[in-house]
């Protein structure tokens, strides 16, 4: 394997990290495992803080995570630009951390939903949406309890302000409205960047959209966005 | 003399045993046997752990077949699925404590059927979770049905493991006693099979996961409550506090340790805990064992021995490790931030010791635990009445509801109407491998790096079983079968959960009997041996009994799951109807629900053209003839199109089968019967596959266009039926209007 | 009158709590010590409008006792009534 | 010494708190009437192994501002500190 190197944290409680290994090398990328305790992130070029339940998703999804050693390493990682991926419960993560803005908060069903949505692209400003047209819908799919975005009427304006809101909740067609949207999340936001674009925390799940054999195709783009804006070896 | 209690009842009555057994255990040991050793018989004699009823007759059903690498005994049975992996699957109840605590109880159910799984080396891939209640209208069948969900949600979503698919039923009788049962399917590679008599002389036990606290120790909390002076049953709740996220940390620790080859054997503490796990250990190993019980990590302080050796405290295990492997199963337990301890090892003598502060507290042989267990032949009996409702064949009456009205009230029947309320709360996705998850007749999961899949469903009837347990028992094995069938699957074998009423009426074990008989039948003609299961006894609650509830798990193997059929349908298709259509209204869907009425005889079984028709599907599916397929169960025929309809979002049009009246056409469920679509230009191909098997086969149509038309007969929206079986369960629960309900596009 | 209640839902002495325990664990890899016993419940407020403190109580009582906990595996306590306009 | 402590952690006011609403919205299902403004929350007691109480308190601010609650959407207070053998 010679793509480029992709990390994938395991948390205890981590559920998807097999899965976002498996993805990393079926788009062509270099997976590279990295465990919780460890203090660095084993000289990956990216990093993905994968889907599951960590610590049991007790407190707070992400609670007790963002505490793990390894998150200083991420967080050094994020700060030099290098590219960060949280994916549903690695995106509660990166909000509990502080390397993004708002929280995830309690589906306003309050149950845990699991169903293929889309969503629809927002900007290609970011690592992971650079050959993703701004309008474009991908099919994915979600499964989470904890999944609804609220942020403080400031931070929110800002994020949306500077273009930041990477993906909302849309029907086929690209059309917003509440019977698209899964979990009640504010002005159905699925997934936002930070200022530079390099960290990218989303509640669907393009891991599990990458192989038309168990599941839909919209998470390709986002791992070939991602492996051509980090050639190998760089 | 047996020791009495304050009270003057011996306490092993209050124990749950009878004077006989009482006897047998004096003769066992050659004394009285002291309190620990009491409550350790108490909890391995019981129903529940004995299969003291059951026994005899579960003997009758077939267990061995050319894949079977573990048959009933083990903790899970195991099959061979070629290319050097293997399948560990078994089904339980969790239906006492979810019915006072749904959450907890289902949850728990949950946790214990994956350790049973995970006992034998394998990765948990999957489970199902059939579930029986009482009809939603009710407030308290609510507070059951959604507090279940959530729990079997909330556990396997937690633990990674895809829920992928289930039943839900509903029936007045399981309104005071719900049934929920779980089935949980691991892969392992076909060698490393652990089996619990792997241990030797000298081997370490070590206690890995949760701490041990007063948990489940049921019946012989008596012991505490009349002769130590504590409080009582009400602060030991049969419910415990489910943890999930310790489950997942025991799984992986676990299958890291069976991959580094440190595990000499691996048991779940189930019922009867630490004493069981220890003796089916020593036993298996024909050894004895020393435990000492200073050693058990506790959760409370002063815990009696008696309450260490039974608790049933979840998430723990037992690894029998050979003292070289002690310090790497340490390090890998600790990397997973589990607790781990040594509490035994595995002695020369046959002899189960407990000490605990260097005093022998409890010694009795390992294998008297088990080998000395009573067998009962409990009496028999028809019930009485039966013989009347079932010459009360409602296949005669007159229909008084149009064809189409009673059709939309049947896709709104809650046994019928779409469970998406259920399983779109179970993550059927993690692992990456579901090809199809909930929604269609089987679920099936691809093996990682092969062309080969799995396919896996549930079936039971509970109509069936309370007019012919002999029928019920045998359709449960056939609708499992057809539902593998229709998505391309061979059936393999099957795993089953029995439930019941209480053993000590012989209508009960009439019907118990007789549901065995048909399901050994079944089980032969198809060739799918069973290999493991769980009897659930004593389903009664409020003076009412469940009817008998036999529930099939059946496991079927794709050999390239992209020639996997689904269950939508697909415009510009020939539609045939595969099997023939018979008068049977009798125990069906549109008797319950149209007419009222549940009486009559269920359908008749021929089990040599239900094994036609299987074979024909799998076939027809292996040389790629067939576009989709459905099975023909609740609501006949008609429902099963419907069904497709609405999955695939496209109508038809077929003339009726036969010249029956049109509602038994529309409606009789007339077993070995599956409807088919296909390209026209399969057509030759399959009527002669058909022909050449001996499957009656009739064109009855073709697909396309917004509307489902059966002849003259109906003639209704793809769209309005959609919405009606989509509509039914939210609407009961009164949800339509607050959660928005997407369909699933992508 | 119109007074606001606090009820505490916890799970019953002696039984797993494994929310607690897996904050109770973590605590030390986060540089906290001296920090045990930690147990997780529900806190719940609500405003009751009543004829008087003690019809007020006794119906928070009822919404305690058969909404808000299962006493099969729950203790509750009602901690405070306050006054509120 | 060894103090008892309780904290108590809500959604901050104004933020919406669906699981108070599903109990709000149970109430007159059940029959009951005058309940309103429901507010669910966590409640977490610790036991703290500290040279004084103050000690005790600031450790206990601190995991409630750190661990126990989000700043961004939840407030804590800390109820009571009872001192335990
Ligand atoms: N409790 C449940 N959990 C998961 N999936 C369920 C559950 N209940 C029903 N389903 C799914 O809904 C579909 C329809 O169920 P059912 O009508 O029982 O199927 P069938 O008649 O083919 O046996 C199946 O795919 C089944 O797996
Ligand atoms: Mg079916």
């Amino acid at each position: 394997m010679s793509g480029p190197r992709v990390a994938v944290i395991t948390f205890p409680g981590s559920l998807d990290d097999r899965d976002a290994l498996r993805a990393v090398r079926l788009m062509g990328g270099t997976p590279v495992l990295v465990w919780h305790r460890d203090r660095d992130l084993g000289g990956a070029d990216a990093v993905i803080l994968p889907g599951g339940f960590s610590y049991g998703d007790h407190l707070r999804a992400g609670a007790i995570a963002r505490f793990a050693p390894v998150m200083a390493a991420v967080a050094e990682h994020a700060e030099r630009g290098g590219p960060v991926l949280g994916i549903c419960n690695g995106f509660q993560i990166l909000c509990e951390a502080g390397l993004l803005p708002g929280a995830l908060t309690r589906n306003v069903g309050l149950a845990f939903v699991c169903r293929r949505i889309h969503v629809r692209c927002e900007t290609s400003a970011t690592v992971f949406t650079s050959t993703i047209a701004a309008g474009e819908v991908l099919p994915v799919p979600v499964k989470h309890g904890e999944g609804r975005f609220v942020a403080d009427p400031e931070t929110l304006a800002r994020i949306e302000g500077e273009g930041r809101v990477v993906f909302r909740y849309c029907s086929p067609a690209g059309h917003l409205g509440g019977e698209w949207n899964p979990n009640g999340s504010t002005n159905h936001i699925a997934g936002i960047a930070n200022d530079r674009g390099n960290v990218v925390g989303m509640m669907p799940h393009p891991e599990h959209a990458v192989d038309p054999d168990v599941g839909p195709t919209g998470g390709q783009p986002m791992f070939e966005s991602l492996l051509q804006a980090v050639p190998a070896g760089v | 003399m047996a020791e009495a209690a304050a009270g003057g009842e011996p306490i092993h009555r209050e124990l749950g045993l009878t004077d006989e057994e009482h006897d047998r255990i004096v003769a066992a040991l050659g004394r009285e046997p002291n309190r620990a050793e009491l409550a350790m018989y108490a909890a391995m004699w019981s129903e529940h752990c004995s299969y003291k009823s059951s026994r005899v007759h579960l003997r009758e059903l077939p267990t061995e077949g050319p894949h079977v690498l573990v048959g009933p005994g083990e903790d899970s049975g195991v099959v061979d699925l070629g290319e050097g992996l293997a399948c560990a699957f078994k089904m339980e109840s969790h239906s006492h404590p979810s019915a006072i605590e749904p959450y907890q109880g289902a949850a728990t159910g949950v946790g214990g059927i994956v350790r049973d799984v995970l006992s034998m080396g394998a990765r948990p891939v999957a489970l199902l979770d059939p579930l029986r209640f009482g009809p939603l209208e009710d407030p308290r069948n609510r507070w059951l049905f959604e507090g279940v969900v959530a729990g079997i949600g909330g556990y396997g979503n937690c633990i990674g493991v895809p829920t992928v698919a289930g039943e839900v039923r509903f029936d007045p009788a399981h309104g005071p006693n719900p049934t929920v049962n779980a089935m949980c399917i691991g892969l392992l590679p076909a060698d490393r099979v652990l089996r619990s008599g792997g241990g030797r002389l000298g081997d370490l036990l070590v206690l890995i996961g949760a701490r041990t606290g007063r948990d489940g120790i049921g019946g012989v909390s008596v012991l505490a409550s009349r002769t130590l002076g504590r409080a009582g049953r009400d602060d030991r709740p049969s419910v415990q506090i489910a943890d999930p996220f310790a489950e997942k940390l025991l799984i992986e620790a676990c299958l890291e340790l069976a991959d580094r080859g440190l595990l000499a054997g691996l048991q779940d503490l189930g019922g009867a805990g630490l004493t069981c796990a220890v003796s089916e250990t020593a036993a298996a190993a024909g050894a004895g064992a020393e435990l000492d019980l200073e050693a058990v990590p506790l959760r409370e302080d002063g815990m009696e021995p008696f309450e260490i050796l039974t608790s049933e405290s979840q998430e723990r295990m037992l690894a029998v490790v050979r003292p070289e492997d002690l310090a790497a199963t340490r390090e890998v337990c600790e990397r997973w931030g589990l607790i781990s301890a040594v509490v035994g090892r595995l002695t020369d003598d046959g002899a189960l010791r407990a000490r605990d502060a260097g005093r022998v507290v409890a010694e009795v042989a390992a294998r008297s635990l088990t080998d000395d267990a009573p067998l009962y032949r409990r009496a028999m009996a028809v019930p009485a009445g039966l013989v009347e409702v079932q010459a009360d064949d409602p296949t005669f009456l007159s229909p008084t509801v149009a064809p189409g009205d009673a059709l939309l009230r049947l896709l709104a029947a809650p046994n019928v109407a779409s469970k998406r309320w259920v399983w779109e709360r179970y993550d059927s996705i993690v692992q990456g491998n579901t090809a199809a998850g909930p929604g269609g007749d089987a679920a099936v999961i691809r093996l990682e790096g092969s062309l080969r899949a799995i396919a896996l469903t549930t079936d039971g009837n509970g109509r069936y079983g309370r007019l012919d347990p002999y029928l019920g028992g045998a359709h449960s094995v056939a609708e499992a079968a057809r539902n593998v069938a229709c998505v391309g699957a061979r059936p393999l074998a099957v795993t089953n959960c029995l439930n019941f009423g209480s053993p000590e009426r012989p209508e009960v074990m009439w019907a118990f009997r007789e549901t065995i008989r048909g399901m050994g039948d079944a089980c032969r003609a198809l060739g799918t041996p069973v290999t493991g299961g769980n009897v659930s006894f004593y389903n009664e609650a409020e003076g009412s009994s469940i009817p008998p509830t036999p529930i099939v798990g059946m496991l079927g193997l794709l050999v390239d799951h992209r020639l996997r059929l689904g269950s939508a349908l697909r415009p510009g298709m020939a539609v045939y109807l595969l099997g023939e259509t018979f008068a049977e209204l009798g125990g069906s869907e549109y008797a319950e629900t149209i007419l009222g009425a549940v009486s009559g005889r269920p359908p008749g079984l021929d089990l040599e053209r239900e094994a036609g028709l299987v074979a024909l599907v799998v076939e027809a599916a292996d040389r790629d003839l067939l576009a989709g397929a459905h099975d023909c169960s609740d609501g006949g025929l008609a429902v099963a199109l419907a069904e497709a309809a609405i999955a695939g979002d496209c109508g038809f049009a077929v003339s009726l089968p036969g010249d029956l009246p049109s509602h038994v056409a529309l409606f009789s469920e007339s077993a070995s019967r599956a409807v088919v679509w296909l390209d026209p230009s399969a057509v030759p191909a399959l009527e002669d596959l058909a022909r050449r098997q001996g499957v009656p086969i009739e064109r009855i149509g073709e697909s396309g266009g917004p509307r489902m038309v059966f002849g003259e007969e109906i003639d209704a929206a793809v769209v309005e039926a959609a919405a009606v079986y989509e509509d039914a369960i939210p609407g009961l629960l009164g949800r339509s209007a607050g959660e928005p309900m997407v369909r699933s596009t992508g | 009158m119109r007074r606001r209640f606090e009820v505490v839902v916890m799970l019953k002495p002696g039984m797993a709590d494994p929310q607690g325990r897996a904050v109770e664990d973590a605590l030390p890899t986060m540089g906290w010590s001296g920090l045990t016993n930690v147990r997780v419940g529900k806190h719940v407020e609500l405003t009751v409008e009543a004829d008087s403190e003690d019809a007020a109580r006794a119906l928070v009582e009822q919404v305690a006792d058969r909404l808000l906990s299962n006493p099969v595996i729950e203790d509750y306590r009602i901690l405070s009534a306050e006054e509120v306009r």
